[in-house]
């Protein structure tokens, strides 16, 4: 089993949920996070006083998937977050050595 | 309140003295429609001192709220708390001294203070005067408490409970009460016609000077400025609150320039309530509108703490003087203090002095604006006098309320550890998160 | 009203009578003038009953903010829906029988309750009395608004929305009212000269019995208390709206207990309003320090919501007398008032009383104890007669109150399911997150 | 304002009348006690102006409240600074030009506007008339502030700082004050006897008119249409200051309807200005349980937004006309502008008007059936003349406001790019979030 | 050294975290998520207009264990965070190449 | 390619990012989360009754690096997280088989 991780631009993941399910994904978990990257912060003025919002708002999506379906799941996240402009993101690829579904108590693939 | 009290007769002019002649002519045979009159100026009097002390007093909550915003979240349990308890010390302390020190004899020490004793209150029945001495404290006690208010906010996020609530027991109960006493208490500063209306000087510098001092003797904020004096922005945690306080504050400078006027039971008294209210508002609105324009200027944006700032300079600025000038002469007095906010704020950030809310450009320099500005509607007023006023009271403030700020560091100290600092002052000393569910 | 009204003119003592001996034998000649001096009366008499009316109106909204931020984020939509619709539901309940049940012909009912009729009001011009008939019902509707008040925090987080409204309609509307008129509709605590100025008994512990039998029979939040019963905390949201909440009650109550002088026309009715301003806002200052004071020997801290419980409990406890008491008085009946919430709320946590906000030490207990600390300063009360009072109301509204939430239980249902109260009512019942971007 | 105090005569009636005529008869011997009535209703008069107006003000805090609760966090600093600011333009603008536009030399002008010229204020000795001039300012720039305010909720979050001052400052400056010289000018539209007595159409629908215009030529909100044209939900981020604006608008309104009964110096005064506090209150009421009801039984749950709103479309409805309803009559006023939001609010969404906060069904929708509603309780009211009113009023102000959208539009540009509009005004143009510390 | 990832119901996290410190867990780390899964959203109506809400507030606990740990670590979350209905969550085990304390500088099982 | 994830103190988040930009990290991702550990919460008391805040604030970034980089920038974080008190946090690093550059789809090292 593989764990897929997309770190997208906040205003993306409602098209990427829906290619995602497309794909045939059932499952998925995400989070806010902060990015730093290329795509360089801003400064801002407070009261005359200068200071750098240094980290973005990201979205980070997880979603644990069997190895067959990888490209599968990679594509339809660049297809849909990547807008060619700079800060669109990462996809990363690890393993999973077990997944259990905790309310079955099923292993692995079925547990997805 | 002696001279306030003149003063007001003064304003009431030929229509009042008119009047007070018919009185003493017809007195024997309509002395019941005399008594009746007096009667209803008396009512009429105590209802502005009351309405104009509730709106004061609603600006207490205005400062926790514009305080409680400007805070980051893991100080703003402490604000509130501080905030609350200072308006309960002030409302103890003016009973306890402040208003007996304030008023009670100034005349017989020389016009320097009063007596330091509890304010004791006539039975209603026996009530005499031209308005109820109750209400006449109330509407003293809680511009002393906005004093306090003022210091919270510059010394926010930095200075423990206890010590903090010792300062304010003696600004309220003895510092403030001394100075008010020099003005309203009819002391020296009356008797060489200083003009200070509704307190430019007498309640805003004062509160300005005592955070001044504050703030230098406390220190700045651990990470306010950076290891090479880099100053670093540290944002309010929420601006709604900044923007619910300033607008309470606004309402309630009604009541704080509208009640001084100390009479409503004329038509002189009621058009000058009336053209006091016209006058505050448009010099805020001029506030409001002159900061945001030299804030798109100078920086290409407007910041609305700058916005929210500029209308309460704006309405400082004209605290000292708010009947005499024309509406015209009070967006102009507005306007400079608008002005000032965009201009001062960086620079007192610059010299390093951590003002946490801005208190001290809009309270303590909007406020000597505000009171060297009177000579130029009012008549009755000279910039020397003006000077010497608040040069008098400048010193007296800064020097009391440095030795008191300084006793309390040396005894009891004033700062949290930096550990404590760092981790915010609601867990150290309250205990309890102002937003504990929401993440930070 | 008839008693309030007959109170006014014992205190207007001595002053009153003697103008109004004027009045009498001036007035063949001077008919014009008694007549404007009447006129007058009535416009100030009319003029303190909206203002204290909108006062207290205000404190509807200090109720709600209170309790929202008192409550956790999951259930704040909900306590927001509660109580701008109590508000709503008082104010339509109290015209269409409260008013005229609590006023309306009691004695002709033995003085137990009036007509169960709407409330009609005259043509303006043709409107007699002391007071605009239409003013008084609108201060009078607040009170009962504020009793509802009362009962919504306390239940807060597990209480269906239409099966509490129908409780408020039916306290409003009735309960409140029948013994609202034992006292100040002139009924029978009336003729035994129980006294409670501004309802410590009539509105704080009515609201608080009802609150108490609600938390009872509802029972407590699911996880309020752990299987071995111990009790856990459940910390409110948002601290910032609490302490909102408590200012703006504050400020409300000079409405509540300023305006139960129900009249404002005569020099020693506005010195009594001045006076009770005094008294109140001392008592309440007074119930924040001795709060704060108690809580950090006790704790080793302060505990901001207690500080602000403090402030409330220092004015339930002036509400039952706020004239008479000197300033000194005053402050000792705020005190202990104070004192109250520091001991009291864990008591009754302890109890497995779930009062989320403490309005049970607040409202009911302070509320009792300021009723019984009238003999103190009154010398028209007895001891004797404030217990009975204080057991007639505490027995008619324990009862009547019961019966009307257990009839909701076992017929529509009070709970929401355990699944819904852990979702939180939010979803469950009105499908809107109070905050729905930030995270929980 | 000289219909309005005409008004205000024929409201005191009989009493009024027969005191004058004992004024005549009475005035050369009792000359001093006609005078110093004649001052006591000036003050009194005055008083209503200045309290009134204050409470109107402290709608300006309320609407801000509501919006900034009503829009994403990513615009909740522009949402601030729009309405501080808008609140300055219009006290400004209402004093350069505004006032004597609505109301200084209107018959001249054949009944459609008066001077372009700044208001001057008299001495307060010499200020003649019923009331102080300045009072008489101060209550009607916050009407006139209103009116603004009604417009910066629906097109929030998508028009840029500037350009929005500036349609603001034409609205307050010349746009409102135009169509309000029409009636409260005593223009063409007061000969005509349309009645409107606080302004449903004169304030609240100007407002939703120049909200409706401009709402329909910024254009919807990125994303709140889906490519199929699917309505999509833009929930507010915070309801608790929902809630509290609605509060604050609620409380405002004693003011805005009591305060225009434009006197309160005779017994008539009194009891009408308390009539309107009842029947506001009633209609307000009314409207909260209405919307409920229906909310409950359409969608099986109530939503707490169309709670708030059906508050204020109470408010809205009876405010053409708060005096002559009686209680009945004002819940059914008031209950309609209830069920107008239930019914509207999704109509207008679907007809891809983007109203954020639902100003068109509360303000103008509400406004017209208020104004339509006139003739239901006042015989002086008729239908043809209502309409008549409503529709000059809305073909004036809907080509006048979209001439001037149009003109912004085209020049300096209305809309931030959608590039700013995805990442909140917040950042693009005040840079400065407003809850900086809380994760989205 | 393996990382236990577990997402569960928010309401279930105590029970869990005592289940753990009883099964000799000195460490953890927990976080915010949203989920979506079988579980399905509710769709609410704001104002007249349907909008759904497709995530779930899910907790997701990470725990680093040595491999000898794993089952028990996972049971005693099974054993907790299990109310037998749809949505209870996932148990994923992953590899840790290795584990330093920042404060000693130790490695691996000694860091935990 | 291997994922360096350290949980910090929140304070010093700030330093440590200086650190790694000097060391030549372009790019990370940062959440906030709560720990438990050695580290123990504190008891609080809200209205007289005791209640444990047993979770701590802490900082999680997530680094993805080449290889050869994780000494470096390991030491980079230990050199500026560490306070020597107690709860300054551990680095964890493990292995990803793939990362992908959205904006562009390039791979790897390349995709850093
Ligand atoms: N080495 C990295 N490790 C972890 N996250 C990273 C790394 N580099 C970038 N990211 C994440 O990806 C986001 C986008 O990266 P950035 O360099 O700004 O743009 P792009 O992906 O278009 O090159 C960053 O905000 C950060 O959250
Ligand atoms: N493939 C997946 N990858 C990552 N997280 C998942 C995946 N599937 C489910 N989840 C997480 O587990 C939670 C519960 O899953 P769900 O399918 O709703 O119920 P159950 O686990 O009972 O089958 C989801 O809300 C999501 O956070
Ligand atoms: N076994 C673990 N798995 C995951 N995270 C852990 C583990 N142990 C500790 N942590 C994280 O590291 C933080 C610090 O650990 P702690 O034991 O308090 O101090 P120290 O790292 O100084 O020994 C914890 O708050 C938690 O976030």
């Amino acid at each position: 089993m593989k764990m897929i991780t997309a770190i997208i631009k906040p205003f993306k993941l409602d098209e990427v949920r829906e290619a995602l399910t497309e794909a045939g994904i059932d499952g998925m978990t995400v989070s806010e996070v902060k990015g730093y990257g290329r795509q360089k912060g801003h400064t801002e003025i407070y009261r005359g006083a200068e200071y750098a919002v240094n980290f973005l708002p990201k979205i980070k999506i997880e979603i644990a998937v069997t190895a067959d379906m990888v490209d599968k799941v990679v594509d339809a996240i660049i297809g849909t977050a990547k807008t060619g402009q700079i800060g669109d993101g990462k996809v990363f690829v690890s393993n999973i050595e077990s997944t259990i579904r905790i309310r079955t108590e099923e292993k692995d693939a079925e547990a997805l | 309140m002696l001279d306030k009290i003149t003063k007001k007769y003064a304003y009431g002019g030929a229509a009042l003295l008119a009047s007070a002649a018919v009185v003493l002519v017809a007195s024997t045979e309509t002395s019941f429609a005399a008594d009746t009159a007096t009667e209803t100026k008396y009512v009429l009097n105590t209802l502005l001192f009351l309405i104009g002390g509730f709106l004061v007093m609603w600006m207490a909550a205005g400062f926790a709220m514009l305080e409680a915003g400007m805070v980051r979240s893991k100080n703003v349990s402490m604000q509130c708390t501080k905030n609350i308890a200072l308006y309960a010390v002030a409302g103890l302390m003016f009973w306890l001294v402040g208003y007996n020190v304030m008023y009670d004899g100034v005349a017989a020490n020389g016009g320097w203070f009063g007596s330091f004793t509890p304010k004791s209150i006539p039975e209603p029945a026996k009530d005499a005067g031209d308005y109820a001495a109750a209400s006449d404290w109330f509407f003293q006690m809680v511009f002393c408490a906005t004093t306090a208010s003022i210091v919270s906010g510059t010394v926010a996020e930095r200075v423990k409970l206890w010590p903090f609530l010792i300062f304010v027991a003696v600004l309220t109960g003895i510092l403030y009460p001394i100075t008010g006493a020099w003005k309203w208490g009819a002391g020296w500063l009356q008797d060489m016609k200083f003009q200070d209306f509704a307190g430019s000087t007498l309640v805003h510098s004062v509160g300005g000077w005592a955070a001044l001092t504050g703030a230098i003797i406390i220190g700045a904020r651990h990470g306010k400025y950076g290891p090479n004096g880099e100053v670093r922005a540290i944002p309010g945690s929420n601006m709604t609150l900044v923007t619910l306080g300033t607008f309470i504050l606004w309402l309630g400078w009604f009541g704080f320039n509208g009640g001084s006027q100390l009479a409503m039971g004329s038509l002189a008294d009621a058009s000058s309530v009336s053209k006091i209210f016209m006058n505050t508002n448009l010099a805020a609105a001029a506030g409001v509108m002159s900061a945001m324009i030299l804030n798109q200027l100078l920086y290409g944006k407007v910041d609305l703490t700058f916005a929210l700032n500029g209308a309460l300079a704006g309405l400082v600025a004209i605290t000292a003087e708010p009947l005499t000038p024309s509406p015209l002469a009070a967006i102009a007095i507005g306007s400079v203090g608008g002005l000032m906010v965009v201009f001062f704020v960086p620079l007192i950030d610059n010299l390093k002095i951590d003002d946490v809310v801005g208190a001290i450009p809009v309270h303590l320099l909007a406020g000597i604006w505000g009171t060297m500005a009177v000579p130029l509607t009012n008549s009755d007023a000279s910039f020397v006098t003006q000077a010497i006023g608040v040069g008098a009271v400048a010193a007296f403030t800064i020097v009391t309320s440095s030795l008191v700020w300084l006793i309390l560091k040396y005894t009891v100290g004033l700062r949290p550890t930096q550990e404590e600092e760092i981790m915010g002052l609601d867990q150290a000393e309250i205990g309890l998160e102002a937003y504990p569910e929401f993440q930070k």
